[in-house]
């Protein structure tokens, strides 16, 4: 429910739902956003080795441009980008501009299905985690991707109200890498226990340690390896 | 969308909906051990009577960390992992990471090669089916069909081990193509096989089809309707018994899909029995799949020129493909190196288990089992 | 004490009847024996012929052809650990299945193998039996509640309520049926006049008042009869929680129902008690509606020649039994290793073939040089024989239903009890009755 | 068929009765009231069936023994138990209670004083073995087919009312 409204543009149809103020991570993120978002031409090539491998350079990303796209560069302006990847297009917009940008995808667009929603981490940068979701259309036989970064503890708004499928698949990503989703009905870990700690997903999340953790508990000894 | 979200939401154990003459509600927990639930699905129910007022499904118990796994694997290592998610449909598994992996590459496999994995991914479809259908009449009661499943895809499950070793765990399929030529008569069992299974896929619906109690067990259970599934990103069979004509090897053909000429069944109710001819139609569309793939096969290479050292460019995609339970995704994220940077899987079961709540509620005790049933869901693939 | 021992001998009442206490109890002894071991031989057939239906074998291990194996169970079952759930109620749990085995095997006191071969003829037998019979939900529901568990307790709300509505459409079928005693009369549609009082409750006098009017009551007034017993053997499956009913202990959603949290010699109780349950109704289908004791054909094919032709049956069923167990041992593997189970096989076909021997020899004995012991016995065997023989249908009917039918949902059997068995075996006590009046 | 040892069967019976009846009173656990109930319930067919009342002894067994008793089990079951064992198990209207049955055993032996008379030299004619129900059937349908015919009203109001209850809507 979590619906954001403080959008560059403020968003078309407003579909009598409440507006609430559950704007927490707001002031410092807002003002980091959109420079993060400008620079953001190959985002996947950030993490670990910036610059090109050696070897002959693969396909790379270009611009992709269609009638949606161009509506909604023109309406969002540089808070959203559109990239095209071996076929596959994704948009990369503003965390700002997540739920009603989502919401505009499915009522004006047709993307009616969410097939999944992930994340991915990539902890040498300043916004650690990419937050993906990934769209199809029945009705216009279409597959995008809808990218987004945050920053560590800052939470994204929940796409529950807009896809149901997005309660579990939410779940998820929060169990795996600790992503909160701001508005989510009932967010706890849904595939590990209740008091596990750490997120598995995280990349500086060391695999042994819980474990290690354990045998040292139960077994008394240093490591189970 | 107000009833919607509420409907998945979870059970709200403090405000019980308020029975005329006061009653108790009962907290059941269906599992983790429990003959009904697949595996070790923990389904919490919240009765009234026998009425289901809500559930919460609790998962996990299977959980190995895959996704992690292939973080710390290469990307040829990591192959043989997907079997273990979907183990019954494992053929499956294997094609959609190895044409996933293919398509970051930008290689594409040799016809000869797609027309092996279109033949084996249909084999496991009817296999996968086969399996589901068995469970499922066992859990209404009827437990003949189980051993006449079982029989029968005993002869699919011969024919993977002679094509690759394996019976269940195949890894039947290698980035680039195909690892093994197919062996002599593979062609001749493929067709035995045809002319074997058709009649008895009749069999299994003389036995339930028109059966009254079979009718009043499954018709108008578990209704899931067209929007709804939707929403609930809910795919495969039990999608299109919904109404939504939708088939990933029709609506973005994998593979060479589009060569072949089928149908997709769809249902009109969304109900359980819905659901359960859609599979039984399937089953016989695949078979027509087989039988013009393995009448086309042509000669050639198996194996398209895939480095050894697979190391595809930094990108990421993503890539899908019509399992026998829905669609099955892979969204790889590559760094450059020679293991993914991150493997997220998009499994059906685990999607599609999320209606089961929308489905059962309100019905009884007994639906509950009718519905995780029809839902055909692999606890190995939910919980990875 | 051998004096009412011989006193008997030659008497063509139950020893209930002729008030000797001796022969009661050993008839009574004699019907607990092939009671149970009949509901060893219903254990091992149900297994095997559920296997055959599902393309399998069924076991194989314990003695030829898993002979032995309803023998292996029980000794496994009696060796297994006890175990009472720590939170139980615990004596309402160990009561519980002694209730249900007692109720099943009360009912056999009444039930009329012969006209001379019962425990005792009461006059209200169909009474008595229905009335015990009852009593075994109570078994179920104590065992549900004392077990203090959920599933347990699901199981037996519903097996009482099952059980309870069942009940109602039940005994207006069997009412009709006994209707059809008091309508004097041969043939399927004779009445003669109506007279007060002259039906009866008996078992004995049901299956006599069949001999009487020269038609099994599955065939007096055709087609009510034949509803009324239909829907008696629908609603006798339900009763004893047989598959397609069998909601009670749906494996697939109570786990196992009101007996979860039973193991062992208990659990095994439960069992014998359901078996013999399975049992005693169907004895009660076949003296309502098929004649009881009384072979086929008795006036159709009627004289001497056509007695002694029938007498002949189960000698020759017996002969046929051994015949198949030699075809066993003639086609068991020849290897050492299965040199004990063909040996078993051959000397268990030996033992089928001289009990057939034996009971020709008789039947032919009181042929040859008729003599009063002779004949009587050849009487009683065709009797229990035939009355065995039609039971022995119904068993196979439990297991083919069961191999063949999915199960019905709780509300499903509630509404088939209530809104389609109920109002059909009312209007047929109705209609036949009508008839009755009608044509009397 | 001449019955055997009467007096030992009455007092057993009739002893295991009053037992029963004393266990549903005091038991605190409502299953086992029940219970108990249901052994009086036996006992008194079992009287019955001295009486040569075969009938009324089955039926006796088949409706409260098998039918009524279960449908207790069934409510009994759905209570918490917790709940009702930590209730006081006697309000506070029992001297009210004692006061009535006391008065219902004086009502008794008055009428056993003043017509012991009429019982005394006349036993009870045994019935005619065989016809004992079609006796009791050409009672209800006969002599008592009024009364009969109003205790079924009776009991199809009371059906009615109960589904009425138990329904929110019809």
């Amino acid at each position: 429910m979590a619906e954001e409204t403080k959008s560059p543009v403020p968003p078309p149809p407003p579909d009598g739902e409440k507006k609430p103020v559950t704007e927490s991570v707001a002031p410092p993120a807002q003002a980091a956003a959109p420079p993060a978002a400008q620079k953001m031409p190959t985002p996947a090539a950030a993490p670990p080795k910036p610059a090109a491998p050696a070897k002959p350079a693969g396909p790379v990303p270009v611009p992709w441009s269609s009638p949606m796209v161009e509506k909604y560069r023109h309406q969002y302006g540089s808070g959203l980008e559109a990239h095209s990847y071996l076929g596959q297009n994704y948009f990369t917009v503003d965390r700002l501009l997540i739920p009603d940008f989502l919401k505009l995808l499915r009522d004006d667009e047709q993307f009616d299905y969410c097939v999944d929603i992930t994340s991915v981490h990539y902890p040498k940068r300043e916004k650690q985690f990419d937050v993906i979701w990934i769209l199809y259309s029945f009705a216009r036989n279409e597959r995008i991707r809808v990218k987004t970064q945050i920053a560590d503890g800052e939470g994204v708004p929940s796409a529950v109200s807009i896809w149901a499928t997005a309660n579990w698949l939410e779940r998820e990503v929060y169990d795996m890498f600790g992503i909160k989703f701001d508005g989510h009905p009932d967010l706890k870990r849904i595939l590990l226990p209740d008091g596990w700690k750490g997120f598995p997903l995280r990349k500086d999340y060391g695999i042994l340690q819980q474990d290690q953790e354990w045998v040292k508990i139960n077994l008394g000894i240093e490591s189970g390896q | 969308m107000n009833d919607r979200e509420n409907a998945v939401s979870n059970l709200d154990l403090e405000t019980p909906e308020k029975p005329y003459l006061d009653s108790n509600e009962l907290i059941i927990n269906m599992g983790p051990q429990h003959p009904a639930t697949h595996g070790v699905l923990r389904v919490i129910l919240k009765l009234d009577g026998e009425k289901v007022l809500g559930t919460e499904c609790v998962i996990g118990y299977l959980h190995r960390g895959v996704e992690k796994i292939a973080e710390n694997r290469t990307y040829t290592m990591f192959n043989p992992y997907v079997d273990r998610m979907d183990y019954v449909a494992a053929v499956s598994n294997g094609l959609g990471y190895c044409q996933a992996v293919e398509k970051l590459l930008n290689v594409e496999a040799p016809p000869r090669a797609n027309y092996i994995r279109v033949i084996l991914t249909e084999l496991n479809r009817i296999a996968s089916h086969q399996l589901w259908l068995g469970t499922h009449a066992l859990d209404i009661g009827a437990m003949t069909p189980l051993f006449y499943t079982f029989r029968d895809r005993e002869e699919i499950l011969k024919i993977f081990e002679k094509y690759c070793g394996a019976r269940l765990t195949t890894h039947a399929f290698r980035i680039g193509g195909c690892q093994y030529e197919t062996y002599a008569g593979f062609e001749k069992d493929v067709k035995n096989f045809l002319t074997f299974v058709a009649p008895k896929i009749g069999e299994y619906e003389e036995l339930l089809t028109t059966n009254r109690i079979w009718l009043e067990r499954t018709k108008n259970v578990g209704v899931i309707s067209g929007p709804d599934a939707i929403a609930l990103g809910v795919t495969g069979p039990v999608l299109r018994a919904s109404g939504v004509k939708w088939d990933i090897r029709k609506a973005q053909p994998y593979a060479n899909y589009s060569q072949f000429d089928f149908e997709i069944p769809t249902g009109k109710n969304g109900d359980t029995y819905d659901r359960y001819l859609v599979r039984m139609e399937e089953m016989r569309q695949s078979l027509r799949i087989i039988e013009q793939a393995v009448n086309g096969i042509p000669e050639g290479p198996i194996m398209a020129k895939v480095p050894k050292v697979i190391k595809p460019a930094v990108g990421e995609i993503y890539h899908s493909i019509e399992a026998p339970k829905g669609e099955l995704g892979y969204f790889i994220v590559s760094d450059g190196s020679t293991q993914p940077y991150r493997v997220r899987v998009r499994p059906p079961s685990f999607v599609n288990l999320q209606a089961l709540d929308v489905m059962v509620r309100g019905m009884l005790v007994a639906d509950v089992v009718a519905v995780i049933g029809t839902l055909d869901i692999v606890l190995g693939e939910v919980d990875r | 004490m051998l004096d009412s021992f011989m006193s008997y001998l030659g008497s063509t009442v139950t020893p209930g009847e002729a008030n000797n206490q001796l022969w009661a109890m050993i008839y009574v002894l004699i019907i607990f024996a092939g009671v149970s071991v009949a509901v060893m031989a219903m254990n091992w057939l149900e297994r095997k012929a559920l296997a055959h239906f599902q393309v399998r074998l069924g076991p194989m291990r314990v003695g030829p052809h898993g002979l032995l194996q309803p023998i292996a169970d029980a000794v496994k079952l009696l060796i297994k650990e006890d175990i009472i759930p720590a939170e139980s109620d615990k004596f309402v749990f160990w009561i519980a299945p002694l209730i249900g085995l007692l109720a099943s095997f009360t009912v056999y006191t009444v039930v009329p193998f012969g006209p001379s071969q019962a425990v005792s003829d009461m006059n209200i037998g169909i009474l008595f039996m229905l009335g015990v019979s009852s009593l075994a939900v109570l078994g179920v529901v104590m065992a549900g509640w004392a077990s203090n568990s959920h599933y347990p307790l699901i199981g037996a709300l519903r097996s009482s309520a099952q059980m309870v509505s069942y009940e109602v459409a039940m005994g207006l079928a069997v009412v009709s049926a006994i209707l059809m005693t008091s309508l004097h009369g041969a043939g399927l549609y004779g009445v003669a006049k109506l007279s007060d009082g002259t039906g009866t409750l008996s078992m004995i006098g049901i299956v006599q008042a069949q001999q009487e009017q020269q038609v099994w009551f599955l065939f007096k007034f055709f087609p009510l009869g034949l509803i009324a017993f239909v829907i008696f053997a629908i609603a006798m499956i339900a009763e004893t929680n047989r598959a397609p009913f069998d909601l009670p202990e749906a494996e697939s959603e109570l786990t196992a129902g009101f007996h979860t949290e039973y193991s062992g010699l208990r659990w095994s109780l439960f069992m014998l008690a359901e078996y013999a349950a399975m049992i005693a109704v169907s004895s009660i289908a076949v003296t309502l509606w098929l004649g009881g004791w009384v072979r086929p054909f008795p006036h159709w094919l009627s004289g001497p020649t056509w007695d002694f032709i029938f007498a002949l049956f189960p000698g020759l069923t017996f002969l046929g039994l051994g015949a198949i167990a030699f075809l066993g041992t003639v086609r068991m593997p020849k290897h050492a290793y299965f040199r004990v189970q063909t040996i078993g096989l051959a000397a268990f076909g030996a033992v089928l073939a001289l009990i057939g021997v034996f009971l020709l020899a008789i039947v032919i004995g009181a042929k040859v040089s008729p003599h009063d012991i002779l004949n009587r016995t050849t009487e009683g065997l065709s009797n229990v024989f035939w009355f065995v023989f039609k039971v022995a249908v119904f068993m196979y009917l439990y297991i083919w239903y069961r191999a063949t039918w999915p199960r019905y949902r709780f509300d499903q059997l509630m509404r088939v009890g209530w809104k389609v068995m109920l109002p059909i075996s009312l209007g047929v006590l109705i209609v036949t009755a009508i008839v009755g009046v009608l044509l009397g | 068929m001449t019955p055997v040892a009467t007096p030992f069967f009455f007092y057993m019976l009739s002893g295991l009765a009053v037992a029963g009846g004393l266990l549903v009173v005091t038991r605190r656990n409502a299953v086992h009231s029940a219970l108990s109930l249901i052994v009086t319930l036996l006992a008194v067919a079992g009287l019955y069936l001295m009486l040569y009342a075969p009938f009324v002894a089955g039926v006796q067994i088949i409706v409260y023994a098998g039918g009524i008793m279960v449908l207790f089990l069934f409510v009994i079951m759905l209570v918490s138990l917790e709940r009702t064992i930590k209730e006081r198990q006697f309000n506070r209207m029992w001297p009210v209670g004692l006061a009535a049955s006391c008065a219902l055993l004086a009502l008794f032996l008055a009428v056993f004083e003043k017509g012991k008379k009429l019982f005394e030299d006349r036993p009870l004619p045994p019935l005619t073995e065989n016809n004992n129900t079609q006796q009791i059937g050409l009672m209800l349908y006969g002599n008592y087919m009024f009364a009969f015919e109003i205790a079924s009203l009776l009991l199809l109001v009371a059906i009615l009312g109960a589904v009425i209850m138990a329904k929110k809507r019809i």
